[in-house]
């Protein structure tokens, strides 16, 4: 078996049940803990539209705290954005979502993915930098920050080089580029990265409990 | 060819090959002019979309110069529109292609006189002198 | 040919003049794939080359590569090479069969004990013996022996470089490889199912020209003409760059000639020279005919999923896996949360009983 | 208008003495405190913390809006940091991951409680602007709040705070207020022609004042009696249950914080009261209208109503008419962060300025952003945290002359406390008044 055949086979296949299964497990077990009784008498009774409400909102540039966090948000949004463009339009991966999914979705030109891939790489690299300088950040930050941003950043690089065939052969640059995602794959449900379903009720929470109390999350 | 090309595929751009190739064949015809070394180009080893290579021959025309020679098949030196520019096309005794190359040069190796047929051919030429009516006497100084 | 002939001196007997000399050589550096400065230092090892004795064996195969060789441009360069090797043993071209051919073989390995070609096409069964024999002989003894004086082998086709069809999955007969058996001698794999006829007689050019093998790449290919991917070298490159795929076989993105990776064209990891030297006469490649490549030349390219599977696609059974993956997930928190929540009872209960 | 240096400095010296009281539970061992604060931790994680737990990304955004980091820059007092033991003990024993987690989560011990003492108590007065910016919706005041309640079951409470919590449990007062000292004030305001109806048997309308206003702001409390009065409601105080403070939420004891809510409710039941208004007390509002039924385990048989909630609702109703205010003075409306942030109290307050034609001019931020006074939450009684209560009174300082309003208006005896340190400290002359005493003196007659 070719180190590529192992990334798109059993790796591929292994890395997905523990991002499916362990994902779950943290989910749910999470989420099943004791919940509190709200008894008090809310003063607007729309908590599930508040929580819904918040979970957009809190991704729009906030208010009064905007000057003080500009570089982070901003950042924030770009790479992100970035991140989601080059997963989901490139050609290549909507094959392999439609191998997973079923189905498929039309992509865009790889001029376009090579940009928006660059960008983040940049961005995170720059984030990373911060995160190691900043005296708040590096005061807060634990192993599982630094694994997690080098888990997304060394995908990235991987796709490019694979894209462009430099370092190796391509089907070698395929096959680090497969096992570096699987990597990422096997460490989001343990690490931050988890945060990308967390944050829902996560935000939903925020929502619906300052909701009841007439606040706007 | 032509029950190939009654198939309903169309090729919108070419590999991207042309255009390299005669900003080489420019440099290299620059070199030449300037009494520096030819070039020779072959061009079986570059990929080309279907029907890149006419392209190729089309740009390139036809010059002044056009010889034919025949040793083992038939091969075809033309001389393109530019000069200095040799088309060779290489083909075997069946009439098919073997192999074809672009050379830069003032003149192409292969149609110079080769030092060891010309040596042969002075040995034929003594022969038949040699083994005719003898009468003209041969001062070989 | 005499045998103590070289080449040069064969073909000037033959009445070759020094100009045809060199229109042949530089043929041979381009179907080497040797760059035209070459030439020279072909010329003037071709001139004084010696005619090498070569045995060609034939295990299990279709003799699909056989007939690659002999039906490719007939009598062209290739066949001047061939007049230049002494055949001295290929069972399905050769009159004699049975215990002659067999001599024939003896003969030619004695009298060349080594210093002949041992070519090889298809694969060699390591099941039961009796799967393929020549006159009561196993192939893997036949190999074996054949293999011991040569002076160099040449595995002709996917079966001999890898195993090919007969080791596909499930491998019933136990098929393997030349070089899974022979360790001791130098292996040219010129694979492809079946190669490209011209790599073949390049790579036996070679063999007459420097009297050695060419630069082999890791899976012992000539470097020359597997060095690089047909992706790297396809015409339709520049679609792929452009993200422009061909979605069916008759859509428009088809019919204007666009890249054919979304239809499983395995070019980015498969290594041959198809893109560049072409098939019958250097007029197409399976690519250019709209059919993407199937990866011919891979070791096992028939066990990695369909052909029609892009190579970005996962190569795994069942999305069932995954559903279990999640039921097993969810099970496993459902347990984890059960568990938090009795210890919160216990703890609050020994509290309450304690105050 | 209302309170004499006199009076501040005396209340003050109340405060400086609070430190020097032995605390209750000083004479606990190292293995006790963690013990106990692990059980703390334990009963009182829910599933919404665990998923905030859960959900940090360690980005640090919410130090910006930490007035202590913002004054300090020390990054210590980065609010994600302050749940940092919470966090802890619960990927070690609640998370669904525990097992996995717990090797590579170092234990919280004893020595971890009393540096997040510093962090939680005097670095923090969990006003929640931080819970509004965080980009992914951790409610972080809230998992500090436990963190505070942990601490202060391991005994780890500032003195300060401990020895006002044990006078509450002990002797039902706060700063050595009991019905005694209500009675005189009572009867010092009859003499000033305010009647404060004490004791009734029946009414609908309790009302809970508080030790700062008894003790500091007497005209808080004798402008609330006139509104009371002038809507003509049947209200009370009671000498049982007076006081609105609910020093147990400020410490962060739960038993103490229900016990204080349990009296009012009693009370209130006893009454048949209705309505239960709370004199101008944030913290007071938070513990009685969002604490309350949830301490006590069931819904609460009356609604409770801040004062400017209570004056809004008599204004449309009618009962309450407000004349145009004279002197033409501009105010800024200062939210406190437990009626605003976390008790949803905006809209009223600015209602009643409006209803009285007084310019209010915003500060920058405002309502659910605005910046607490600094003091909050029993930050202003912990003597050692002066200096740093000062710098983050610079903020306010900066945004009210901003804003440059004449006056600064509030709702909440202690960030009116506060900012009257404060601006003494900084000799700012900024009159800073209550949003009570405003509407009774623009009373229409």
């Amino acid at each position: 078996m070719t180190l590529l055949d192992f990334a798109r086979g059993p790796a591929l296949q292994l890395s997905l049940v523990i991002l499916i299964a362990g994902s779950l497990w943290r989910l749910v077990g999470t989420i099943l803990l004791n919940a509190r009784k709200d008894l008090s008498r809310p003063r607007h009774k729309s908590a599930l539209a508040d929580g819904m409400k918040a979970i957009a909102t809190r991704s729009l540039p906030a208010h009064v705290f905007e000057k003080r966090i500009r570089f982070q948000h901003f950042s924030g949004y770009a790479w992100h954005i970035a991140l989601f463009v080059s997963v989901l339009f490139f050609a290549p991966h909507i094959l392999f979502f439609e191998s997973v999914l079923g189905f498929g979705w039309p992509g865009l030109p790889n001029g376009i993915i090579l940009a928006t891939a660059a960008i983040t790489i940049a961005i995170l690299v720059a984030l990373l930098i911060r995160r190691a300088s900043h005296p708040v950040q590096r005061l807060i930050s634990n192993a599982d920050d630094y694994i997690s941003i080098v888990l997304v950043i060394v995908p990235l690089v991987t796709g490019i080089l694979a894209f462009a065939h430099v370092g190796g052969r391509y089907e070698t640059l395929l096959a680090v580029h497969l096992l570096s995602v699987e990597a990422m794959f096997v460490w989001f449900p343990f690490g931050k990265l988890m945060h990308a379903a967390l944050t829902f009720p996560s935000r939903f929470q925020a929502g619906s409990s300052f909701g009841r109390k007439g606040v706007r999350a | 060819m032509s029950a190939l090309e009654g198939i309903a595929v169309r090729v919108e751009a070419m590999s991207g090959n042309v255009m390299p190739l005669l900003h080489e064949i420019r440099h290299a015809l620059r070199r030449v002019a300037e009494g520096g070394q030819g070039t020779t180009i072959d061009l079986g080893s570059l990929p080309m979309a279907p029907g890149e290579d006419k392209r190729i021959e089309e740009m390139l025309g036809q010059g002044e110069v056009r010889a034919e020679l025949n040793a083992l098949g038939p091969t075809l030196v033309q001389e393109t529109r530019y000069p200095g520019v040799w088309f060779i096309t290489h083909r075997n005794t069946e009439q098919e292609v073997i192999a074809r190359f672009i050379e830069v040069t003032r003149m192409p190796e292969l149609l110079l006189a080769q030092a060891d047929d010309m040596r042969r051919a002075v040995s034929e030429l003594d022969l038949t002198l040699n083994s005719g009516n003898g009468q003209v006497s041969h001062d070989d100084h | 040919m005499r045998k103590d002939q070289s080449l040069g001196e064969y073909l000037f007997a033959q009445g070759v003049s020094r100009r045809g000399f060199l229109k042949f050589c530089s043929a041979t550096a381009s179907l080497m794939a040797l760059p035209p400065s070459m030439v020279g230092r072909v010329a003037a090892a071709l001139e004084s080359a010696r005619r090498p004795s070569v045995i060609w064996l034939s295990f299990q195969e279709c003799t699909g590569c056989t007939e690659s060789l002999t039906r490719s441009h007939a009598p062209t360069v290739e066949s001047l090479i061939f007049d230049a090797i002494s055949l001295d043993y290929h069972h399905t071209l050769q009159a004699a069969a049975g215990f002659a051919a067999e001599e024939a073989r003896e003969a030619a390995m004695q009298e060349n004990s080594g210093k002949y070609l041992l070519v090889v096409d298809g694969s060699i069964p390591m099941g039961n013996p009796a799967y393929s024999t020549f006159a009561g002989i196993s192939n893997l003894d036949m190999l074996k022996e054949t293999a011991a004086n040569a002076a160099a082998i040449i595995a002709v086709g996917t079966c001999a470089a890898f195993g090919g069809i007969p080791h596909a999955n499930p491998n019933p007969t136990g098929a393997v490889s030349v070089s899974d058996i022979i360790k001791d001698k130098p292996i040219i794999n010129v694979s492809g199912c079946p190669p490209i006829p011209v790599v073949i007689t390049g790579v036996l050019a070679h063999f007459l020209t420097f009297g050695s093998i060419p630069d082999l790449d890791e899976l012992g290919r000539p470097k020359a003409f597997f060095g690089q991917n047909i992706h790297d070298r396809c015409y339709r490159r520049p679609f792929y760059e452009r993200g422009q795929f061909a979605k069916t076989f008759d859509d428009e993105g088809a019919r204007l000639g666009w890249c054919l990776y979304e239809l499983g064209c395995k070019g980015p990891t498969t290594y041959n020279a198809c893109a560049t030297l072409k098939w019958n006469e250097g007029t197409s490649f399976p690519i250019g005919s709209g059919h993407g490549c199937i990866g011919c030349s891979e070791p096992d390219f028939w066990d990695k999923g369909s052909f029609y599977r892009p190579i970005s696609a996962g190569l795994w059974g069942s999305r069932e896996a995954l559903l279990g993956a999640a039921a097993a997930g969810a099970a496993i928190g459902i347990g984890s949360a059960l568990a938090a929540r009795s210890r919160k009872k216990k703890a609050a209960a020994e509290e309450a009983k304690s105050s | 208008m209302s309170t004499s240096p006199a009076s501040l400095k005396d209340f003050l010296e109340r405060l400086a003495t609070l430190g020097k009281q032995p605390a209750s539970t000083a004479k606990l061992s190292d293995e006790e405190r963690v013990q106990r604060a692990g059980n703390s931790f334990l009963r009182e994680l829910t599933n919404s913390m665990a998923v905030d737990l859960e959900t940090c990304i360690h980005c640090g955004m919410c130090a910006e809006a930490c007035h202590f980091y913002e004054a300090t820059q020390d990054e210590r007092y980065t609010p994600a940091r302050k749940f940092d033991p919470l966090r802890r003990y619960y990927r070690r024993e609640l998370s669904p991951m525990r097992w996995l987690f717990r090797p590579f989560t170092r234990k919280v011990d004893a020595n971890d409680l009393r540096e997040w003492q510093v962090l939680v108590y005097d670095a923090c007065t969990g006003c929640g602007r931080c819970d509004m910016m965080c980009p992914m919706g951790i409610n972080i005041s809230e998992l500090i709040t436990v963190v505070r309640n942990g601490i202060a079951s391991a005994g780890l409470a500032p003195n300060e705070i401990q020895a006002l919590q044990d006078e509450q449990q002990n002797r039902n007062s706060v700063f050595g207020v009991e019905a005694d000292k209500l009675r005189e004030l009572i009867g010092q305001l009859k003499s000033r022609q305010i009647e404060i109806p004490l004791d009734k048997a029946k009414a609908d309308v309790l009302v809970l004042t508080t030790a700062v206003d008894v003790l500091l702001f007497n005209d808080a409390l004798a402008a609330l009696a006139k509104i009371m009065n002038r809507s003509g409601a049947n209200w009370t105080l009671s000498s049982a249950a007076f006081e609105a403070a609910n020093v147990g939420l400020i410490s962060g004891d739960t038993v103490a914080e229900t016990g204080a809510i349990r009296r009012i409710v009693e009370k209130a039941k006893a009454l048949g009261a209705k309505t239960v208004v709370i004199a101008e007390s944030g913290h007071a509002y938070q513990a009685l209208r969002w604490e309350g039924a949830e301490d006590t385990g069931a819904e609460l048989p009356f609604e409770v109503l801040a004062a400017s909630e209570f004056m809004a609702r008599e204004l449309d109703a009618g009962r309450l008419k407000l004349k145009k205010a004279q002197n033409g003075r501009s105010v800024s409306y200062h939210d406190p962060c437990r009626l605003g942030r976390h008790g949803g109290v905006y809209e009223e307050p600015r209602r009643l300025l409006d209803a009285m034609g007084i310019e209010h001019r915003e500060t920058d931020s405002s309502e659910r952003e605005n910046y607490c006074c600094g003091g909050g939450c029993g930050e202003y009684v912990i003597a050692r945290a002066a200096p740093l209560r000062q710098k983050a009174f610079e903020i306010k300082k900066r945004e009210f002359d901003k804003a440059a309003a004449d006056a600064v208006v509030t709702s909440c005896s202690n960030c009116r406390v506060n900012f009257l340190i404060g601006a003494e400290n900084a000799r700012w002359e900024k009159p800073i008044e209550s949003l009570v005493e405003m509407v009774a003196a623009n009373l229409a007659d």
